[in-house]
């Protein structure tokens, strides 16, 4: 008689103690593995804001667009305040349509953060221009004068400069109008 | 399309076996003739449909439930062997003649890799039931493939024992076979529909 | 889709609930397909394997072992 | 018979190697060889479920009802795969957990960890079936290094460890074949010859030794007869 309580008794303890240390063993990773797998899915955002909590979509004004924005996300502390955006262009440059430069730029607190060039076709005076833009300082970033002029006169190459110069200043002034 | 680029690919393209691996123990186990290889492939192919569509059913409810991280290997495990031991007391209750022919395979069939890999695939949302279907059926029919042919080899590998060396009898000429076998099954990972 | 407010405990609770749900089921089936008799004509299935190292399978001679002794038990 | 500690785990770790000798849970050696490091982390994921079903189902062997053992140990065993799935995905980092894969989880219908908690963790005390998975974790790792290495090595020419790599064969004399699946089959087929040779050379000295021994015995004691 008392094998049928003593079995279902042992297996209703075994079942209680393996639903609780699987559940137990989730409560604990289950936080770290999302963080892991949502900072690896916006890698490429850490470049420019390294201390962000987390990023999220932001609406693209049709201004923007027609400067050929692709795309902007804000960068948000863990207190959800916007501590800047970044957004993503595709000009076209001096390899003309066929291969548009691609990059995104960071703006905070009114300035230009930084440019990461994600993809372009240029020839050798573009490249210089492309690689010079990447390792910019902020100061260089945000000249007095008008950002194509300056640009131009230290890389050389004009077409490219003007074209992701008139881009970057659509953004910045996105980013001027927004957030005041 | 996809319906078919789905099963060409689980056939052939990457096969269960050749490519990615899974239900080596039995491979080598069994295949040693073809009435073996065949028996345990037609018992796969039925236990692989039918815990496919109960671990999708259950798949979803864990989903919707959001506790599937962590519980879908328990329950997709435990799940699967309870349905083994019911179509095992099935077959024995009321088709002993079936029950004759596939018994035997059964038992090996709650330890196969297989199995457990295609209820895993199917939790991923690009599979709905028709896909899922159609994918339960072609892995498992893959599996079918390389076991028959490879029976068809290993019956020859035993009859000339004598040729091959002593030390690569019984396994290790099957795995160099296999590998053989391997390579060109690649020829038909090229194709894409 | 249909959202179930499920705190912290109840998730917890309901997991314990579902594997326990599993794990009766699994040893109900194990142990109906145990008891059931092999029909007449195949109790001495073996698929001319002399039993392999694979012990988890029905036709090793290590459970065999198990079924001699509780022949013995039930007949003395 | 009370075997010692150390033939326990040399029975695991040489003369039944859980590989190359009863041919036993051969998906993770075919499967996760790519690359040493993904082999190490390999054998050290089986490492930690093997001991720790061991030592518990050692430890419960008298309280688990004899009718139904088989049945509890797959559920320890896929719960504790389980918990080792998800401490590897928190804390290892994602490239090699990627490419270890669905690997992990299929441990739990890995032949050796139910077999080992079959024969011999449900007989014998939970320090004997410590050595015990100790001795075939060894083993399984041993396979799993071996056929990594000689795949890494021939199929990329590079060994790598954590980015960064020793390049022992020039980039372009590396054969692809072996980073392939063909190449796996091919890699573990002659392995297993190789250690079949040795493993009979071992045997052979071994009798001469003892016919050796038992010819001295035999002179010995007919010396002593005169």
């Amino acid at each position: 008689m008392n094998k049928m309580i003593k079995l279902p008794l042992f297996l209703g303890v075994v079942g209680g103690l393996c639903g609780g240390l699987l559940a137990a063993t989730n409560y604990l990773t289950h936080d770290k593995i999302v963080a892991d797998a949502e900072k690896r899915a916006n890698a490429a955002l850490y470049v420019h804001f390294a201390d962000a909590a987390k990023f999220e979509d932001a609406t693209l004004s049709d201004t923007l667009t027609a400067a050929s924005v692709t795309g902007k996300k804000n960068a948000l502390t863990s207190d959800n305040n916007v501590m800047g955006s970044i957004y993503f262009c595709s000009v076209v440059g001096y390899a003309g349509k066929s291969t548009p430069i691609e990059f995104s730029v960071s703006i905070a607190s009114g300035n230009v953060k930084k440019i990461v060039v994600t993809g372009s076709g240029e020839s050798a005076a573009g490249a210089k221009f492309i690689s010079w833009v990447g390792e910019a300082s902020e100061a260089d970033l945000n000249p007095t004068g008008s950002r194509a002029d300056t640009w131009k006169a230290t890389t050389g190459s004009s077409i490219s400069t003007k074209a992701v110069a008139i881009a970057v200043d659509a953004c910045l002034a996105d980013y001027q109008g927004g957030t005041k | 399309m996809q319906v078919f680029s789905i099963a060409f690919a689980a056939l052939l393209g990457s096969n269960i076996i050749l490519s990615r691996f899974l239900g080596i123990c039995s491979f080598l186990g069994v295949s040693k003739n073809r009435k073996n290889a065949l028996g345990m492939s037609i018992a796969l192919i039925v236990v692989v449909m039918l815990s496919a569509i109960i671990c999708y059913g259950l798949g979803a409810l864990l989903t919707l439930l959001g506790m599937q991280d962590y519980l879908q290997l328990v329950v997709f495990i435990l799940v699967i062997a309870s349905f083994v031991q019911l179509l095992e007391f099935f077959l024995k209750k009321f088709i002993p003649s079936l029950y004759k022919a596939l018994g035997v395979y059964l038992p090996l069939i709650t330890t196969n890799c297989v199995v457990l890999q295609v209820c895993l695939d199917i939790m991923s949302p690009d599979y709905n039931f028709g896909t899922m279907l159609v994918y339960a059926f072609a892995v498992p029919a893959g599996y079918c493939l390389v076991m028959m042919l490879f029976s068809f080899i290993r019956t020859r590998l035993e009859l000339n024992n004598a040729d091959t060396p002593k030390a690569f009898q019984g396994n290790a000429i099957a795995l160099i076979a296999a590998g053989l076998m391997a390579m060109a099954f690649v020829a038909f990972s090229g194709f894409a529909f | 889709m249909i959202n179930l407010y499920l705190g912290q405990i109840e998730t917890i609770l309901l997991s314990i609930g579902i594997v326990i749900l599993c794990v009766f089921l699994f040893i109900g089936t194990y142990l109906l397909n145990k008891h059931t008799k092999k029909p007449e004509g195949c109790e001495d299935l073996t698929s001319q394997c002399e039993g392999c190292k694979v012990l988890t399978c029905g036709h090793n001679p290590v459970n065999k072992k198990d079924d001699l002794k509780e022949k013995e038990k039930n007949n003395d | 018979m009370k075997k010692s500690k150390l033939s326990i785990f040399m029975n695991g770790f040489i003369y039944e190697n859980p590989a190359f000798v009863i041919f036993l849970g051969m998906c993770p050696v075919l499967g996760t060889t790519t690359s040493v490091e993904n082999g190490v982390y390999m054998s050290l994921c089986v490492l930690f479920v093997l001991l720790l079903s061991n030592t518990v189902i050692s430890a419960l062997r008298k309280i688990i009802p004899d009718e139904i053992r088989l049945p509890v140990y797959i559920i320890l065993i896929a719960t504790l795969v389980s918990v080792v799935d998800m401490l590897f995905h928190a804390y290892l980092d994602y490239g090699i957990y990627q490419s270890l894969g669905s690997f992990i989880s299929l441990i739990v219908v890995n032949c050796i960890i139910l077999g080992r908690a079959e024969e011999f963790a449900n007989k014998n005390t939970v320090v004997d079936s410590i050595f015990d998975a100790l001795g075939y974790a060894a083993g399984f790792a041993l396979a799993l290094i071996s056929v990594s290495f000689f795949r890494e090595v021939l199929g990329t020419g590079k060994l790598s460890w954590a980015g960064n790599s020793v390049t022992i064969i020039p980039e372009d004399y590396a054969i692809k074949l072996f980073q392939r699946p063909a190449g796996a089959f091919i890699v573990l087929g002659c392995i297993v010859a190789l250690y079949s040779v040795i493993l009979r050379l071992v045997n052979e000295n071994k009798e001469k030794k003892a016919a050796l021994k038992a010819a001295q015995e035999k002179a010995v004691s007919t010396a002593e007869v005169k």
